[in-house]
C-alpha cells in the first residue's frame, strides 16, 4: 500500500471529518439495541420505586447489584463465546468446581491464595481441553460443553464426595475479596465494575478481540483472510472458563464454603443474559455492556418478585413473562426503527 | 473412593454373610451430602455383617430415573435394597416388582406406604419442620416475624415446610410467618431472595431454611446485611459447613435426623430377612406378618451451639 | 525485455469426490502484467486460484514465488508471500462495519487497540476511488451487493501485495464502478504488479488484459498475449468449438398487456413507478447501482411492504402482498443475491430445484421423488449444470452453475411473467447466449419476462423494449432502434428525468 | 421446462443411468452419519454384554428402552425445531404442565380420556404462542423458549401448589398406556416405534415437512421460494409441543402421578440426542433415526452406570466423557471421508 501514496488522490481533510461526524451519530443508533432495554430497565425501576418504597433505598441497591455480581461476571465470558458463534454450557460447573478445588487444597492446607490460583489454573485448564475440541477437532460447541459440563461437575463431586467444603480459617485478605467493603461499597461490586470496564475496552477496541467478532459473523472468510480461527476460539473457551472460574473462586470467598452444587443453571442464567443484552445465538452480535444489562434486568425483576411478595409459585411464570415481554418489546422497538 | 465396600472382618455365625451378597441403597438426587450420613450406617452394619454394599441412584430430581435405576438394580438381583421414594406412588410399583422377585426392600427417609415394602425408617419430614417451628417459636419467645426459604416442588422439603407452617400456627400464634421463597437449593439464590426479604421486613426476626445450601446462603446474606445474631436461623441437616455456621454462631440451629440409624438398622432389617433369621410367628411369609417393626422413627435432633461438638468431632 | 515471473504454478492437480476440477494446470504471472484466466462455468478457475492462494491444497503440482517453491497450508501464507486475493463468493461480514471489514487481519493497532483515525484514513485512500455512498461504519450487512463487491475489492486492494487475483470482481459491479476498478488495475500493473484477473465478459479482457489463458475441464489450454487473439480464437479454446451468435433475434410481442404496473411507491427508491409489460415481451430494465431496480421488483412481488399502488395481471387487478401471493400469480422474482437469498447451498441441486414445485410434486402429501428426479434432471441438461448427479451439494458446484440452478429453479415453472434480476451474471459466454435463448422462447410461448440488467449489452442484446430507472423511478421506455448505449447511458445518469414518460 | 425440451444437447441416457447409480452409491455416503453412532451403540453394547452378563437379558434390554421412551419422543419433536434452526427450551415444562392439567381435570372427576385431550390441548396452545413469537414476532428461540419454560412451568406450579398430583382410580384403560404389555412387551415402547417410524417417514418425505429443511438451510431462501416461512413456524412449535405433551401424559400414566418437577432437565436430554444423532444447531440437518439413536446411546450410557457399580460421586463424569468421545469418535470418522 505504501507503494500506491504516491499517488496524489485528493483527500480534503473536511470530508474526512464530515464521515467523522455521521460516524459518531450513526455509532448512537447502533447503540439503540441496548437502549430499549435500558428503557424497560428504567420502566421497571420507576415502577417498583412507586410500589415498594424500600426498593430504592441504597441496601437495596446494593443488594440487588451484589445478586447479580456472579452472573454478570459469568455472562461476559459467555459473551465473548456467544460472539464467537459458539457458547458454553460449562461454565456453571467450572464455577463450582474452581471454588471446590480452591476449597480442597486450602482445607489440605495450601495457602489460600496459592490454592486461589490452582483454582484458576484448573479452570483455564478445561477452557483449554473445551477449546481444544471445539477449535481443532471441531466439535459442536453445545455437545461439547455439555459433555464437559458433566465431567467438570464431576470432578467437583469427586472432590467433595457430594459435600461442601466449608472453609474456615483462612487468610481475611481472601476473604475480604468477597465480604469486605470499599467506600462502603462491597469489593465484590468494585470487581465486578472492573471487570466490565476492561472487558468492554478489550472487546471492542483490542484487535486480538476483535477476531472474535469476525468469526462469528462469517468463519470461512475470517480464516480466508488469515485468522487462524481454531486458535482464537482454544482463546475464546479460556476466557469463558477463566472468567467462570474467577466468579466460582468469588462465591467461595464470599460465602466461606465451596459446594459442588454452585453455578447450576448458571450457563442458561448467563445464556439469557447476553441475548437479552442483543446476542444472538448465531454470532457475531454482543457487548459487555449488553450482558451487564441483561444480568441487571434479570437481578431486579427477581428482587422484585420477593419485595412484591410473589407467591413462590407464581414466580417462575412472572420471570417467564418479564423476559418474553422484555425482549418482545426490544424486537417491535427495532422493527419500527427498520422501516 | 468408590460406592462400593466389602468387609472381610466381622463376627461368625448366623450373622454373618457372604462376601458376594450385594446390598442396594437407591436415591434420588444421588450426589447430595444427606444421603451420605445414610450410608455410613449402611457401610458399618455392612462391615460387621461381612456383605457388600452399593450406593446408586439417578443424580436428578426426576421419577424416571429413579424407578429406571431400581429396575435396573432388580435386574441385578441383589440380596436386598433400601430405597428413598421420589414420589411413592410412582415408586410403589417397581418396589412390589422387587418383593415379587424375592428380593426384600426397605423404605427410609422418604417412605412409600402403600407399596409391599417391609419396613420404613425415618423421620417423617413434617415432624422434623415442627421440631424446627418448636425450636424457633422459644428462641424468639413467641412472637415475631419469621420467612421461610425451601425448594417447592421437591415433596420433603415441602413437607418440612408444612410441619414447620402447623406448628407455628397451632403453637405460636404470636408468630407470623411472613413469606416462603424459594432457594433453589443454591447458595447464590438464597444469599439475593434472604437480602430482598431483609429489605422487605426489616424487623424479620428467623429464618426457616428446610435444605443445607439454602443456610448458608441466608446466613451469609444476615451477615451482609450486618443482623448475624438478631435475625434467627434454623437450618437443615448436618454438613460441616453448617456445624461450622454454628459454631460461629452465624447459623443459631439445625435439624439433625437420624440417618447413620436409617442405614445401619436398614440392613440390619434387609440381612434379617434375607437370611430368614426371623420367627416372629411360624411361616411370617405365608400369613403376611410383618417380620420386622414396619415403622421406625429414627429421630430428630435439633444441634445448637452446645451440642455442635459432638458432630464435628464425628 | 523479459518481465520478472512474480508466481508459477506448475502441474497442479486437484480433484473432488465426482470432479477432477484441475488436471495438471501450468501458469505463469509476471510482474506488470494484467493476466487473464477465461475458461467455462466449472471450469477450474476458481480452484486454481484457491489453490495458489492457499485455500486448498493441491493434490500434486508445485508454486513458486519469484522464483522459490513454497506450500501454502493456509490463506494466511499465501497472504505473507505477498497475494491478495477477491473471492468469486463474496466474504464479508455482515454484522461488522466496512472499515473493520476492509482491514481484517491488518488492523493497525497501538498497544494492542485498534487505531481508529490510522484505519480510517487507510480505508477511505481507496474508498472514496469508487465515489461509495456510504460510512465506514456502516454494517456490510446494510449494503447493497455491488456496495458489498466494492469493499471487498478494497480489502484486497489495502494489502499491498504483490500479486492480486480478482475472481469475476465485475459481475456485481456497475459499469462505471467497472470502469473505476480498472483505473486502478492499471496504476497497479504500472507499479510492477501482477494480477490475475478472471472474467466472463469478453470487452472487459480484451480492454485490459496483457495475456489470456483458457481452462478447460480443468486443463490448461494455453496462454497467449491478448493481442495475438480474437474473440473468436478465446471461444473456441474454451468451448472447443465457435458459437455462431451471441443474441437471439428479437421477438415480435403481442399487444395484449400482460402486467400493468401503477404508481408503484414503497420507500425512497421506489417512487411513482408505472409501466407495463405485454405478452411475449422482453422487459429490460436498466439502471446505474443504487438507482433501485431492485427494490422496485421487490415491492411489485410483494417483498418489501407498499405504500401505494396497483398491480393489473391480464387486465385484472391483483392483490399481492407477499411473496406468495404473487408465485399463486405466475409472477416470479429472480434475486440477484443467489448465496443470501436465492440458493439453499447445504442442499442438492435436486432439492434446490424442486423448493418450487413442492406443490405440484405432492402426491398425497408426499414428495414424488422420480417427478422431482425428472425435473432436476431437465434442469440440469437443458441449462448444462456442470455437477456429477443431481445429488451434488450446491454450494459445491462452481459460481456460474449455482447460477444455473437458480434460473433453473424458476424456469421450470410455468409462469406468466418472470423477473430475473442480473440473471447472467457470473455465467459464461456459452451458456449465456444458451440462457439468452431460452428466455427468447419463453417469451415467444406468450410468457412476459422483465431482465434486470447491469450490462448494457446484454440490455441492448435482448430486450425488446427497455425500462431506464433512475434514483427509485422510471426515467425512460426506449423502443426499436432508440435502445442504443449512449442513449440508455443518457436516461441512466438522469440526464433526461424530466422526460421521463 | 418444456420449451427447453426442443434444444437438441447431446444428452446420452446411458449418462443419466450413471448418475443414477452414483446417487444411490451418494445416498449411502450421506447416511453414514448416523452409522457411526449406531457403530458406537453397538461396540457399547458388545463390551458391555462381556462385562456384565445381566446386560443383554430381555429385563434389562427392556428397562433401558423403557428408561428412554419419554427422552425419545421429546427428541422427535425436537429435530423438527433444530432442522428449522430453531431449538426449544420449553419441552420439559410442557411436559410437566400436561401431565399436572390432565391429571388434576381427572381428579376434579373428569373421565381421563377426555382430561388427557385437554392436557394435549393445552399443550398445543403454548405450542402456538411459542410459534406465533418466534414465526411472526421474530422473537429469538432461545429466550422465548427459555421464557415459556419459566411461563409453563409456572403454570403446573399454580395448579399444583408445587406438590405431585396422585391420580388414583382412573380408568385401566389409561394406564394400560403407560403400564401394559403388549406381545410381551410395553405398550410405551410400541408408542414409540409408532412415533417415530410414523414421524421419520414425515420428516424424510412429506411435503410440507421438506419445508422445515428448507427454513433451516436458507430462511430467506425459502422465504423467496415462496415458502410462508412464520407460519411453517407456528407448525413447528405446535408439533414440538404436542410431542411433549404426549410425553408427559404418558409419563402420567406409568407413574401414576403427574409432579410439577417432571421433565425438568428435558430440554437439554433431548437436544443433547439430537445433536448425538446428526442434527445441528445451525438448521439445516437432522434425522430422526438419529435423535432415535442419540436417545439409545444416553440410555445405554446411565445404564452402564449402574450396571457396573459406577460411584454416583462419578457419574456424571463418565457420562460427560461418554458423550464427547462418541461425538468425537463421529467427527473424526466423517473426517477421514471428507479428505
Ligand atoms: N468442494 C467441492 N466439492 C466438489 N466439487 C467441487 C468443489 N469445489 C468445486 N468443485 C467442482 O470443481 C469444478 C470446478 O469448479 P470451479 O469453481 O473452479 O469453476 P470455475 O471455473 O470457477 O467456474 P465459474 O465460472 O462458474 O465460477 C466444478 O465442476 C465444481 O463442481
Ligand atoms: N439491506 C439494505 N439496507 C439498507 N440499504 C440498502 C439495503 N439494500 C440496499 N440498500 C440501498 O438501497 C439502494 C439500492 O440498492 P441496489 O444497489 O440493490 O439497487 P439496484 O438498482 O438494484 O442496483 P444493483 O442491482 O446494481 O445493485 C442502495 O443505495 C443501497 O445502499
Ligand atoms: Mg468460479
Ligand atoms: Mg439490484
Amino acid at each position: 500500500m505504501k507503494s500506491l501514496e504516491n499517488h496524489q488522490l485528493q483527500t480534503a481533510s473536511g470530508d474526512i471529518q464530515a464521515r467523522e461526524f455521521r460516524t459518531s451519530w450513526f455509532r448512537k443508533l447502533t447503540k439503540i439495541r441496548e437502549f430499549t432495554i435500558l428503557l424497560v430497565i428504567v420502566v421497571l425501576v420507576v415502577v417498583m420505586a412507586i410500589m415498594t418504597p424500600s426498593f430504592l433505598s441504597v441496601d437495596n441497591i446494593v443488594t440487588t447489584i451484589l445478586s447479580i455480581v456472579m452472573t454478570a461476571i459469568v455472562s461476559v465470558g459467555m459473551t465473548v463465546a456467544l460472539v464467537s458463534g459458539g457458547f458454553d454450557l460449562s461454565v456453571g460447573s467450572v464455577m463450582s468446581m474452581a471454588g471446590v478445588v480452591t476449597g480442597s487444597l486450602a482445607l489440605n492446607g495450601m495457602n489460600i491464595w496459592l490454592a486461589a490460583i490452582f483454582g484458576l489454573v484448573a479452570s483455564v485448564c478445561s477452557g483449554i481441553v473445551t477449546g481444544l475440541f471445539i477449535g481443532k477437532v471441531k466439535i459442536n460447541p453445545f455437545i461439547m460443553t455439555l459433555g464437559m459440563q458433566g465431567v467438570i461437575q464431576g470432578v467437583a463431586y469427586v472432590v467433595t464426595q457430594g459435600a461442601p467444603l466449608s472453609v474456615t480459617g483462612v487468610s481475611n485478605s481472601f476473604l475480604f475479596l468477597g465480604q469486605g467493603n470499599i467506600l462502603g461499597i462491597p469489593v465484590l461490586i468494585w470487581i465486578l465494575a472492573v471487570i466490565v470496564v476492561v472487558s468492554d475496552i478489550i472487546l471492542r477496541r483490542a484487535v486480538s478481540a476483535r477476531k472474535v467478532y469476525y468469526i462469528g459473523s462469517n468463519e470461512s472468510a475470517a480464516f480466508l483472510s488469515g485468522i487462524r480461527v481454531s486458535r482464537v476460539k482454544v482463546w475464546i473457551y479460556i476466557f469463558t472458563a477463566l472468567l467462570a472460574g474467577i466468579s466460582g473462586i468469588l462465591t467461595l470467598s464470599r460465602f466461606s464454603v465451596a459446594a459442588p452444587t454452585a453455578g447450576q443453571g448458571m450457563e442458561l442464567q448467563a445464556i439469557a443474559a447476553c441475548i437479552i443484552g442483543g446476542a444472538s445465538l448465531s454470532g457475531g452480535e454482543g457487548t459487555v455492556l449488553g450482558a451487564l444489562l441483561g444480568s441487571v434486568l434479570v437481578g431486579i425483576v427477581n428482587d422484585a418478585l420477593v419485595l412484591l411478595n410473589v407467591s413462590v409459585y407464581w414466580q417462575s411464570l412472572v420471570t417467564g413473562f418479564v423476559l418474553i415481554a422484555a425482549v418482545t418489546l426490544d424486537v417491535l422497538a427495532h422493527r419500527k426503527k427498520a422501516s | 473412593s468408590t460406592g462400593t465396600s466389602t468387609a472381610s472382618s466381622g463376627s461368625s455365625g448366623a450373622f454373618h454373610g457372604s462376601a458376594n451378597e450385594t446390598y442396594y441403597m437407591v436415591t434420588f438426587l444421588s450426589g447430595i451430602e444427606y444421603w451420605k450420613g445414610v450410608y455410613a450406617g449402611m457401610q458399618a452394619a455392612a462391615k460387621d455383617l461381612g456383605v457388600k454394599t452399593v450406593f446408586t441412584g439417578a443424580p436428578q430430581y426426576d421419577i424416571n430415573q429413579e424407578v429406571t435405576t431400581m429396575q435396573q438394580v432388580i435386574a441385578k438381583k441383589p440380596a436386598g435394597i433400601m430405597v428413598t421414594s421420589i414420589n411413592a406412588q410412582a415408586l410403589t410399583p417397581v418396589i412390589n416388582q422387587a418383593i415379587a422377585a424375592g428380593i426384600p426392600v426397605i423404605s427410609f427417609d422418604s417412605d412409600a406406604p402403600q407399596s409391599e415394602r417391609y419396613a420404613y425408617l425415618g423421620t417423617s419430614n413434617v415432624e422434623a419442620g415442627q421440631k424446627a417451628a418448636d425450636y424457633l417459636g422459644q428462641q424468639l419467645n413467641g412472637k415475631g416475624e419469621v420467612a421461610v426459604i425451601s425448594t417447592p416442588g421437591e415433596l420433603n422439603l415441602d413437607q418440612r415446610v408444612q410441619g414447620f407452617r402447623q406448628e407455628m400456627s397451632q403453637k405460636y400464634p404470636g408468630i407470623k410467618i411472613v413469606a416462603v421463597q424459594n432457594g433453589n437449593s443454591d447458595q447464590i439464590k438464597t444469599a439475593q431472595v434472604t437480602s430482598a426479604l431483609l429489605q422487605s421486613y426489616p424487623g424479620l426476626g428467623g429464618i426457616f431454611a428446610t435444605e443445607a445450601d439454602e443456610g448458608t446462603g441466608a446466613a451469609t446474606a444476615v451477615k451482609e446485611a450486618n443482623k448475624t445474631g438478631s435475625v434467627k436461623i434454623v437450618s437443615f441437616d448436618t454438613d460441616k459447613a453448617t456445624l461450622d455456621a454454628i459454631k460461629s454462631g452465624e447459623i443459631t440451629a439445625t435439624v439433625a435426623q437420624g440417618t447413620w440409624n436409617m442405614g445401619f438398622w436398614g440392613l440390619m432389617d434387609l440381612f434379617t430377612i434375607h437370611h430368614n433369621l426371623l420367627t416372629p410367628v411360624a411361616n411370617w411369609k405365608q400369613s403376611g406378618v410383618d417380620p420386622v417393626p414396619p415403622q421406625v422413627d429414627t429421630g430428630v435432633t435439633i444441634v445448637t451451639s452446645k451440642n455442635v461438638n459432638a458432630y464435628l468431632s464425628k | 525485455m523479459e518481465q520478472k515471473i512474480l508466481l508459477e504454478a506448475r502441474g497442479i492437480r486437484k480433484v473432488f469426490p465426482g470432479t477432477i476440477a484441475l488436471d495438471g494446470v501450468n501458469l505463469e504471472i509476471r510482474a506488470g502484467e494484467i493476466h487473464a484466466l477465461m475458461g467455462e462455468n466449472g471450469a477450474g478457475k476458481s480452484t486454481f486460484l484457491n489453490v495458489i492462494t492457499g485455500s486448498l491444497h493441491p493434490d500434486s503440482g508445485t508454486i513458486r514465488v519469484k522464483g522459490v517453491d513454497v506450500t501454502f497450508t493456509s490463506p494466511m501464507d499465501a497472504r505473507r508471500n505477498g497475494i491478495a486475493i477477491v473471492h468469486q463468493e463474496l466474504s464479508l461480514f455482515p454484522e461488522i462495519s466496512v472499515m473493520e471489514n476492509i482491514l481484517v487481519g491488518m488492523t493497525p493497532s497501538r498497544y494492542g487497540l485498534m487505531n481508529r483515525r490510522e484505519m480510517a484514513e487507510i480505508c477511505d485512500k481507496y474508498l472514496r476511488r469508487f465515489e461509495v455512498q456510504f460510512s465506514l461504519q456502516t454494517l456490510v450487512r446494510d449494503l447493497s451487493v455491488s456496495q458489498q463487491q466494492i469493499v471487498e475489492i478494497v480489502k484486497a486492494l489495502v494489502t499491498g501485495a504483490e500479486v492480486y487475483i480478482f475472481d469475476e470482481p465485475t459481475s456485481a459491479l456497475s459499469v462505471d464502478d467497472a470502469s473505476r476498478l480498472f483505473v486502478v488495475l492499471r496504476e497497479l500493473k504500472a507499479m510492477g504488479k501482477g494480477i490475475v484477473y478472471v472474467s466472463h465478459k469478453f470487452d472487459e479482457i480484451f480492454q485490459l488484459s496483457d495475456r489470456i489463458s483458457v481452462l478447460r475441464d480443468g486443463r490448461m489450454i494455453g496462454t497467449a498475449p491478448t493481442n495475438e487473439l480474437s474473440s473468436d480464437d478465446v471461444i473456441r479454446m474454451m468451448v472447443g468449438r465457435s458459437l455462431e451468435r451471441i443474441y437471439p433475434a428479437k421477438g415480435s410481442p403481442g399487444e395484449q398487456l400482460l402486467l400493468q404496473v401503477k404508481e408503484l411507491n414503497a420507500g425512497s427508491k421506489c417512487r411513482n413507478v408505472t409501466f407495463d409489460l405485454r405478452q411475449g415481451e422482453i422487459l429490460g430494465v436498466f439502471g446505474l447501482v443504487g438507482s433501485g431496480r431492485t427494490e422496485i421488483m421487490r415491492a411489485l412481488v410483494g417483498i418489501d411492504a407498499r405504500v401505494s399502488g396497483s398491480v393489473e395481471l391480464d387486465g385484472k387487478e391483483v392483490r399481492i402482498h407477499s411473496v406468495q401471493d404473487s408465485i399463486r400469480h405466475g409472477l416470479y422474482y429472480l434475486t440477484e443475491d443467489r448465496k443470501q437469498q436465492g440458493l439453499f447451498l447445504s442442499m442438492s441441486i435436486r432439492d434446490n430445484v424442486s423448493v418450487t414445485h413442492l406443490t405440484n410434486l405432492s402426491k398425497g402429501g408426499f414428495l414424488n421423488r422420480t417427478q422431482a428426479a425428472e425435473i432436476s434432471a431437465s434442469v440440469i441438461r437443458d441449462l448444462r449444470v456442470k455437477s456429477s448427479s443431481d445429488q451434488q451439494l450446491v454450494g459445491s458446484l462452481s459460481g456460474g452453475n449455482q447460477q444455473k440452478v437458480m434460473i433453473g429453479k424458476w424456469l421450470s415453472l410455468q409462469p406468466k411473467v418472470v423477473i430475473l434480476d442480473e440473471p447472467t451474471r457470473g455465467i459464461d459466454v456459452g451458456a449465456k447466449s444458451e440462457i439468452h435463448q431460452l428466455l427468447r422462447e419463453l417469451a415467444t410461448s406468450g410468457i412476459g419476462i422483465i431482465v434486470i440488467s447491469s450490462e448494457l449489452p446484454e440490455i441492448v442484446g435482448l430486450s425488446d423494449r427497455v425500462l431506464v430507472v433512475h434514483n427509485g423511478t422510471v426515467a425512460g421506455e426506449l423502443q426499436g432502434d432508440q435502445i442504443r448505449d449512449e442513449i440508455i447511458m443518457e436516461y441512466a445518469s438522469g440526464l433526461h428525468s424530466s422526460a421521463a414518460g
